[in-house]
């Protein structure tokens, strides 16, 4: 039996820095073990946990595809200002070549089944991107792509600095097979982009309700001022899907820390519908 | 994990010799995080400099650590070397092996040990170093100087010539200090005053110079760069603003008082000018014996003054200067010998302080420049200069007041002009290191001067010998033959200590510097800073310091005017960036970190409950978070977590 | 071998390192077992460091600051001094020898103070053996 | 009618003519537990709580401890006993509340048992005073002639002890701990929210619950309450796993009163000794 | 199986058990009775009522090491720490603590992953049940009636034990404890009219009562959700609450844990250990958003916890009504009391 405590090792194989700020890293790990490697499937809106001994454990959204064979990748962003996170700050500090740890993969996943044969909406922000960057990678692949309908993608940030994954969201932009809609709230000199804020961005593109779904991730605020949108738009509640955030430890519902009601997010989520989300107590 | 680079220093022997520094930084290497651990002759050389900046090149180092001299010493020196090379400043790291550990041990184990301990210690703390950036504050580019004596006018002089504004603050009625007391000055033997006065008088004429004579520091706020000095303008009663200096009014006060420049030795008048070339030129009444504040009437002077200049009225006033910079040349005082009863000073009238002695040759002092007895009339015949009068003395001052041995020489050899009388000298070391001394000290044997090599014991007038009736006996053991030795002479002169002014600790405590423990101001460093002290932007000059002659003085004054210059030359300078900040979601508005702060920096904000820092006020002492209970104020560079991972390090091995 | 305690010294960085620097400046000779940190005044010594430094194994901790009056923040080592002295009668009522804790003042002239001081402290300790009562144990 | 019956009608009188006068928006006082001898510290918000308000030898709780959660400005009164009045004075010269929004109902008692051994708890777990220091109202007859040793005395024993035999007494009772923080939770002066053991950088003892990391909380959070402990006793009395931590913090009142002649709590015009320095302190404390 | 040992034996019994492995037994500490580890049999003690602190430590210790490991130059080397707990023995659960282990094995046995270090030492610790004495009153904290729970229920023990005036009777419940009891030679066998006497005392234990009220599992978590969104309710129940973590370590059932690494110089262990869902920063995010940053909120979080969002998860309520909470509350905040307003609202 596997002890669901124990970390595989992992290597740092790259470090990709984000965002201007340099406070958004992505790591991309390779396993140490073959065995290891095998026994870590997973989907996208799945986390694991990254542990670095000496330091703690924090659980990250897998950032990369299991349409992407050979590693894992996770952006992870430094927490806190004046005082940093312990293992965030720790992570930010690795050089490729160093050893750490995974525990995973944990949690749900984007329930990929359901959103099969659907237009897929994708509202990101700033730094939440990661597991819908995951979920695009998966049904962008040549295998997955039949299986589902159109794809659009609002993915917005501050400024044009603090967008993650630059260079994907440039070759999305040239694809047939995905509709992109990059915004920032501010540009700067270069920026040629689109400017403003997520919701509007949403509300501007219009996506059809019909058979359709929408991922978002993003700040709460974001979040907030989205919803009306989607609401607005004819979406239900059962096909607005998000993931969520609360502390956790364990990462396999043990710990008792990340419950809301009688899910605990670390197991049961972290990926809700807003459908679920209303029946649980308002306690997140 | 962090990259850290360990540099070892052998500086020359001085490390190396006690610290095995190639085996240290082979322990180095072994410690977890550190990339790179290398040794050196000579890290704060340019090549030495070099090797540290390649390296942080090369292996792309995020933290240094150099084991070296005090960090007090070249803490600066490498933050600078490291910045150059592209890191933060303060992601530096010194390691004490020699003040600490070379230096202070013979055994190479156990400076070994140690320095290893203090590496691990540097380590540990290295890897939490964060890098601070600093801030940048506007200077008032104004200087004050305190004190009006040869180091202060010097100061204020050479700042003016640069072009700077100079407030020059003297409590007495005029500058000049001490120096204008003197006669002659060795061993050139130049006039005093002839040297002295012009400098006072370009002083006057200084369109950039601010005479605050008759004025103290009553209180000083802020920091370098941005000094805010609270001033008091002592009460003179004579406006001299109206006054035209024609001093009518002291031909006619019939107040006396005691001449201060003359060491008392004659009256002055309740209305005065300390002497005649006193800058300003205008006189101030001396409350004390000035008949109408005594009796409640006079007014004499108010009378001749044609100007009106007189107002009985005037109040101590207050003004508040800002400044970047200070600089302190408040000279020194003469020991009181009186305790010192073995001399007699103060008993016995033949006995002469040195100061008296000055004003003696001085023809404009009160016998026209005749050496005679306190009768006024008798020259004496043979005179005793006794050295070392409380000085190098473990009951008085231990150490040595340095000049005295040459004025006693130029003492001896004026006297011999002036008496034709016997000299001795009385001495325990003849000192004579500076230029041109030893031979003045050559040409004064030559002079027929009696030297005896050894410190008086006594003077008395008591004596069985009726050819020494009426004489005052010197005691001493002669230390070449061993021989106690009587000597009479009609006049004694003793050669005080110099010492700290009575008020140096006040002064002090208003400038927040430290004082040694004779109560001198304390420089930075003896040697590579002798003119900056603990409080950034003020600087000493002089006697303050400790006992000096004229020209180290005037050297000193010229110095902290570049110092101070180094300062209010630029339009913004760079602040410590290691203060305190409050992380505001742990503070739990205790308050203690108000309550407690010297400098008022935390400040309470009731909307939030929680406190926050002024950084601009905040000189990073750490009081407040050792005060806070719940650990929310985080003194940048001394963090508590670095200094508990410091600990951690000191103790593992 | 003869037991050498480890001791931890806290030193502000005006007065008592800066005189502990003199006493490595004029060479004079003392025990090398004090491993001192440096901190900005005597006032930043929480006193949860020196618990800490028992705990992390120290046999002794030898606190040095400016002498009362002569803090350079001014007032620092008035409240230092009444936070060590509480934090002492912590250590000697939780059962510390309160003679492995001591705090002296020594100014940045007191070279040879700081020897001496070092000497006798390092002496005391000694004579008191090794410190296990805070020290904790990884077993 | 015994004194305790007495205070409890008088509580209710007040409470009841404060609310309804609208004086304060809450009484801070004592209610009905799960039995009589379990009462419970109490909010009374309007006058129908008021019949809830009850008064007996197991009402220990120490009110002081809920003032600071209140916003400023809200009125407020509260029911103190001695201690605990010595606990508002406290808060009061730590800024913490303002004496202004206080209506202080004094107690005057003696005799206030322990709920767990029914032990009269007087001088031993805390201060011995019989009379509230400060107060607006007194709901009982001022005690006089009241003796009963000093709080002090219960400390003779741990005193006596050598050191060794100190530590081994220490060591013994902080193994018990089970980091419940109740202790700091009872205490009305343990107002941090997050306390110093909350921090993460740094870490000042273990999060887990190492014996070492006892020794650090509890010695550290000795020294935050030396010079402001009032001597309540709320922390022993709190604690699950019965920790004499009173003798620590009498310990330290002891020496603090020694030292810096001031003690905890009485006046509101004092500084706290802690943020504080006197011209009379001298180096012969650190001896 | 029923055996039996006469009263003045204890003492051989508890050697015989301490052969097997290591025995949890009561003990009488300076004020409270607590379970501890027997190396001296004398100091076990069965004249008691309950345990200051549950007995749920055996399997679930407030403080357990996952890996040790050492920061070293290249690599962190580490090892996870074995499961290898040995044979134990728990003599003394009071019925309503025996069933504790019951709830909790649901939690860290059930929902798809099994908690290793749980499983270890649950599987291989054999647990003797302690029949309450009828002849005392319950303690007016206790309401494990209300659970429905006997004073003499033999559930969750493997072995249950009950007291007569000479003896003490040990009946195996389960397998696990049939063998032990096969395996204990110094207990005698028991006869019929043994077998009768713990039927009795049995039977009376039934007439012991406590606290009671009707409670339905699913109801009273259905009442909760109700309750929840009461503001004004929850906060005039916890008013009172400084929320302390006292209630949650004493808990039989209450599970929830906190992992962090510890470092001294270079050797370090991840440890899990006890945390309480009432401290502040139990909830508290990185970003420093807190969830539940009022203490009512926390207070609200246990209670639903226990009698709501258990019974959903796994089917029943996650309390055993041993009365140890508001027994050990500085402020004596009794959660029955709780229930019982919730359920009238």
């Amino acid at each position: 039996m596997q002890n669901p405590y124990i970390p595989m090792p992992v290597e740092v194989t790259k470090i990709v820095t984000e965002v201007e700020t340099n406070d958004i890293k992505t790591f991309r790990l390779n396993f140490v073990n073959k065995e290891d490697e095998e026994n870590f499937k997973y989907l996208p809106g799945q986390f694991a946990e990254l542990s670095i001994l000496g330091k703690g454990e924090s659980p990250i959204g897998i950032a990369s595809s299991p349409t992407q064979p050979g590693y894992i990748e996770f952006t992870v962003q430094r927490a806190g200002t004046l005082v940093t996170g312990i293992v965030t700050t720790a992570l930010h500090d690795l050089d490729v070549g160093a050893r750490i740890g995974v525990r995973g993969p944990l949690g749900n996943s984007w329930p990929i089944e359901f959103l099969e044969g659907k237009n897929v909406v994708v509202v990101g922000g700033g730094f939440a991107f990661t597991t819908l960057r995951s979920l695009i990678h998966y049904m962008l692949h040549k295998d997955n792509r039949p299986r589902f309908g159109d794809i659009s993608v609002v993915y917005g940030a501050r400024t044009p600095g603090l967008l993650c994954y630059k260079e994907e969201l440039a070759a999305w932009e040239k694809r047939k097979d995905i509709k992109m809609h990059v915004t920032v709230d501010k540009g700067d000199a270069n920026w040629k982009g689109r400017e403003g804020f997520v919701p509007t961005v949403c509300k501007e593109v219009g996506p059809s309700p019909e058979n359709a779904v929408t991922v978002i991730c993003g700040p709460p605020i974001m979040i907030r001022f989205t919803l009306p949108v989607f609401f607005e738009l004819g979406f239900a509640k059962e096909n607005i899907l998000t993931s969520l955030e609360m502390r956790m430890k364990c990462g396999v519902g043990k710990c008792g820390r990340c419950n809301v009601g009688h899910k605990y997010v670390c197991k049961d989520g972290p990926v809700f519908s807003f459908a679920e989300l209303d029946k649980l107590p308002r306690d997140f | 994990m962090s990259r850290i680079g360990v540099f070892v220093c052998h500086c020359g022997l001085n490390i190396a010799k006690t610290v095995r520094v190639s085996e240290l930084a082979e322990f180095a290497r072994t410690l977890p995080d550190v990339v790179v651990a290398e040794d050196y002759k000579f890290m704060c050389s340019t090549p030495g400099q070099e090797l540290i900046q390649n390296d942080i090149r090369k292996h792309n180092l995020d933290r240094v650590i150099v084991a070296a001299c005090s960090p007090l010493m070249h803490e600066r020196t490498f933050r600078k070397v490291i910045e150059n090379a592209g890191l933060n400043q303060y992601l530096l790291s010194i390691v004490n092996v020699r003040e600490q550990d070379s230096w202070v041990t013979e055994d190479e184990d156990v400076a070994t040990t140690k320095a290893k301990a203090l590496i691990n210690g540097a380590v540990f703390r290295a890897r939490l170093l964060q890098p601070l950036v600093s801030r940048f504050i506007d200077v008032n580019p104004d200087v004050m100087v305190v004190g009006g004596g040869i180091a202060g006018i010097q100061a204020a002089l050479e700042l003016a010539d640069t072009g700077k504004k100079v407030y020059l603050v003297e409590r007495s009625p005029t500058i000049g200090g001490h120096m204008a007391q003197f006669d002659k000055t060795f061993p050139t033997l130049d006039c005093s005053a002839c040297i002295l006065t012009p400098k006072m008088d370009a002083v006057l004429q200084s369109s950039n110079i601010e005479l605050l004579t008759y004025c103290e520091v009553e209180e000083v706020k802020g920091f370098v760069g941005n000094f805010d000095i609270k001033i008091r303008q002592k009460a003179r009663y004579v406006d001299h603003d109206k006054c035209n200096a024609c001093l009518a009014c002291t031909e006619k006060c019939p107040g006396r008082g005691v001449s201060e420049w003359d060491e008392g030795l004659v009256k002055r008048k309740a209305i005065y000018i300390p002497f005649p070339q006193a800058v300003p030129q205008k006189p101030v009444i001396d409350r004390e014996n000035c008949t109408f504040f005594k009796k409640g009437k006079c007014r004499l002077c108010e009378k001749v003054c044609e100007q009106e200049a007189i107002d009985f009225e005037q109040k101590d006033t207050f003004r508040e200067v800002k400044v970047g910079a200070v600089i302190l040349a408040t000279g020194y005082d003469l020991m009181d010998t009186k305790p010192l009863i073995q001399y007699g000073y103060g008993k016995l009238p033949g006995v002469h302080h040195a100061l008296e002695l000055e004003r003696l040759f001085n023809s404009a002092g009160p016998t026209s420049g005749k050496v005679v007895m306190r009768d006024g009339k008798t020259e004496p015949q043979s005179i005793a200069i006794l050295h070392c009068i409380g000085s190098r003395d473990k009951n008085n001052h231990e150490y040595c007041s340095r000049v005295c041995c040459m004025y006693s020489l130029k003492f001896a050899h004026l006297l011999k002009e002036k008496t034709h009388g016997d000299v001795y000298q009385l001495y325990i070391d003849m000192r004579a290191p500076g230029k041109g001394y030893e031979e003045f000290y050559n040409r004064l044997v030559e002079e027929d001067v009696k030297f005896i090599r050894g410190k008086a014991a006594r003077v008395t007038d008591k004596t069985d010998n009726p050819d020494h009736a009426g004489k005052l006996i010197v005691e001493v053991e002669d230390t070449l033959t061993s021989q106690f030795v009587t000597i009479p002479v009609d006049m004694v002169v003793l050669s005080p200590a110099m010492k700290p002014r009575q008020d140096a600790k006040d002064m002090a405590r208003l400038f927040n510097l430290s004082t040694d423990k004779y109560g001198f101001f304390m420089e930075r460093h003896p040697k590579l800073a002798p003119l900056s002290t603990m409080t950034d932007g003020v600087f000493i000059a002089g006697a303050c310091q400790s006992p000096k002659d004229i020209p180290d003085s005037v050297s000193q004054g010229t110095g902290a005017a570049a110092e101070a210059l180094t300062i209010v030359v630029k339009d913004k300078m760079e602040l410590e960036a290691a203060t305190a900040i409050v992380n505001s979601a742990a503070c739990c508005g205790c308050q203690n970190c108000v309550r407690v702060c010297p400098y008022g920096a935390p400040m309470f904000n009731y909307e939030k409950n929680v406190s926050e820092i002024n950084e601009a006020l905040c000189k990073g002492c750490g009081l407040c978070a050792a005060s806070c209970p719940a650990s929310a104020i985080i003194t940048r560079h001394f963090t508590n977590d670095q200094v508990m991972a410091e600990m951690e390090g000191l103790m593992e091995f | 071998m003869d037991f050498e305690p480890k001791i931890l010294g806290i030193a502000c960085n005006w007065c008592t390192y800066t005189g502990a620097d003199l006493a490595g400046t004029t060479r004079l000779k003392y025990p090398q077992n004090v491993r001192t940190v440096r901190v900005m005044c005597s006032s930043r010594i929480n006193p949860s460091f020196i618990i800490r430094a028992f705990q992390l194994g120290a046999d002794g901790v030898l606190v040095g600051g400016c002498h009362p009056g002569d803090c350079h923040y001014g007032t620092g080592n008035l409240y230092a001094r009444r936070k060590l002295a509480v934090t002492k009668k912590i250590l000697e009522f939780a059962g510390m020898e309160p003679k492995r804790f001591r705090v002296e003042w020594i100014s940045a002239s007191e070279g040879k103070k700081y020897a001496e001081v070092v000497e006798e402290f390092t002496n005391d300790v000694k004579a008191l053996g090794p410190q296990t009562k805070f020290k904790i144990r990884k077993d | 009618m015994t004194a305790m019956k007495k205070i409890e009608e008088n509580l209710r009188k007040e409470a009841k003519r404060l609310l309804e006068g609208g004086e304060v928006s809450v009484v801070l006082a004592y209610g009905r537990g799960y039995d009589e001898n379990h009462p419970m510290p109490f909010a009374a918000r309007t006058v129908e709580d008021v019949d809830s308000l009850v008064f007996n030898e197991y009402c220990t709780f120490n009110l002081a401890r809920y003032l600071p959660k209140y916003p400023p400005k809200t009125k407020i009164a509260v029911a103190v006993k001695a201690a605990d009045s010595r606990a508002v004075v406290q808060l009061i010269q730590e800024e913490k509340v303002r004496r202004e929004d206080l209506v202080i109902l004094g107690i005057p008692v003696t005799g206030m048992k322990d709920q767990k051994t029914g032990e009269v708890i007087d001088n031993k777990t805390t201060c011995n005073m019989a009379n509230p220091v400060l107060y607006d109202i007194l709901l009982g007859d001022e005690i006089h002639g009241f003796k009963g040793g000093s709080p002090y005395d219960v400390l003779a024993e741990l005193e006596g002890m050598d050191h060794d035999a100190r530590m081994a007494f220490w060591k013994k009772e902080f193994e018990k701990c089970i980091r419940c923080f109740a202790c700091r939770k009872a205490c009305p002066m343990c107002y941090c929210d997050p306390c110093f053991m909350d921090a993460s950088r740094p870490r000042w003892a273990d999060k887990s619950p190492t014996p070492d990391g006892h020794l650090m909380y509890h010695l550290t959070r000795f020294y935050h309450l030396a010079g402001r402990c009032i001597d309540c006793g709320e922390c022993s009395r709190a604690c699950p796993v019965d920790i004499p931590l009173y003798l620590f913090h009498k310990k330290l009142a002891k020496e603090c009163e020694d030292m810096f002649q001031q003690a905890a709590g009485m006046k509101i015009e004092d500084k706290p000794a802690m943020v504080n320095y006197g011209n009379q302190d001298s180096d012969e404390m650190l001896k | 199986m029923l055996k039996k040992i006469a009263l003045e034996k204890l003492g051989d019994l508890v050697s015989a058990l301490m052969e097997k492995g290591p025995l949890y037994a009561p003990v009488k500490g300076e004020k409270a009775v607590d379970f501890q580890e027997i190396t001296n049999p004398a100091d076990v003690i069965l004249d008691f009522y309950n345990t200051a602190m549950s007995p749920k430590f055996a399997f679930f210790p407030q403080s357990e090491d996952l890996i040790r490991y050492r920061l070293g130059k290249e690599a962190t080397e580490s090892e996870a720490v074995s499961l290898d707990a040995k044979p134990s023995v728990i003599l003394g659960v009071r019925p309503c603590d025996a069933k504790s282990f019951e709830i909790m094995d649901r939690h860290f046995l059930g929902a798809g992953i099994i908690d290793p270090y749980w499983n270890d030492k649950r599987e291989k610790t054999t647990i003797i049940g302690y029949a309450f004495d009828p002849s005392t009153a319950a303690d007016p904290a206790d309401f494990y009636n209300t659970l429905g729970i006997s004073a003499s229920d033999t559930a969750g023990s493997d072995i249950f034990m009950i007291r007569t005036d000479k003896h003490l009777l040990f009946k195996g419940i389960t397998e696990k404890g049939d063998r032990l009891l096969k395996e204990l030679s110094v207990l005698e066998a028991g006869s019929k009219t043994d077998e009768k006497t713990f039927e009795d005392k049995a039977k009376k234990g039934g007439e012991v009562k406590t606290r009671f009220m009707e409670i339905q599992d699913k109801a009273v978590a259905g009442k909760l959700v109700q309750v929840f969104n009461n503001k004004e309710f929850w906060e005039k129940a916890t008013a009172a609450c400084i929320s302390c973590g006292a209630c949650t370590f004493v808990c039989p059932t209450c599970y929830c844990f906190d992992i962090s690494d510890e470092t001294l110089f270079r050797d370090g262990v991840r440890k899990r250990f006890w945390d309480a869902c009432m401290f502040t920063d139990f909830t508290l995010e990185a970003s420093g958003h807190n969830p539940r940053p009022r203490i009512f909120q926390r207070y609200r979080q246990k209670v639903c916890h226990k009698y709501s969002y258990h019974v959903d998860k796994y089917g029943c309520i996650s309390c055993v009504g041993c009365g140890r909470c508001t027994r050990s509350c500085p402020v004596n905040i009794d959660i029955y009391s709780i229930i019982e307003s919730a359920s009238k609202l």
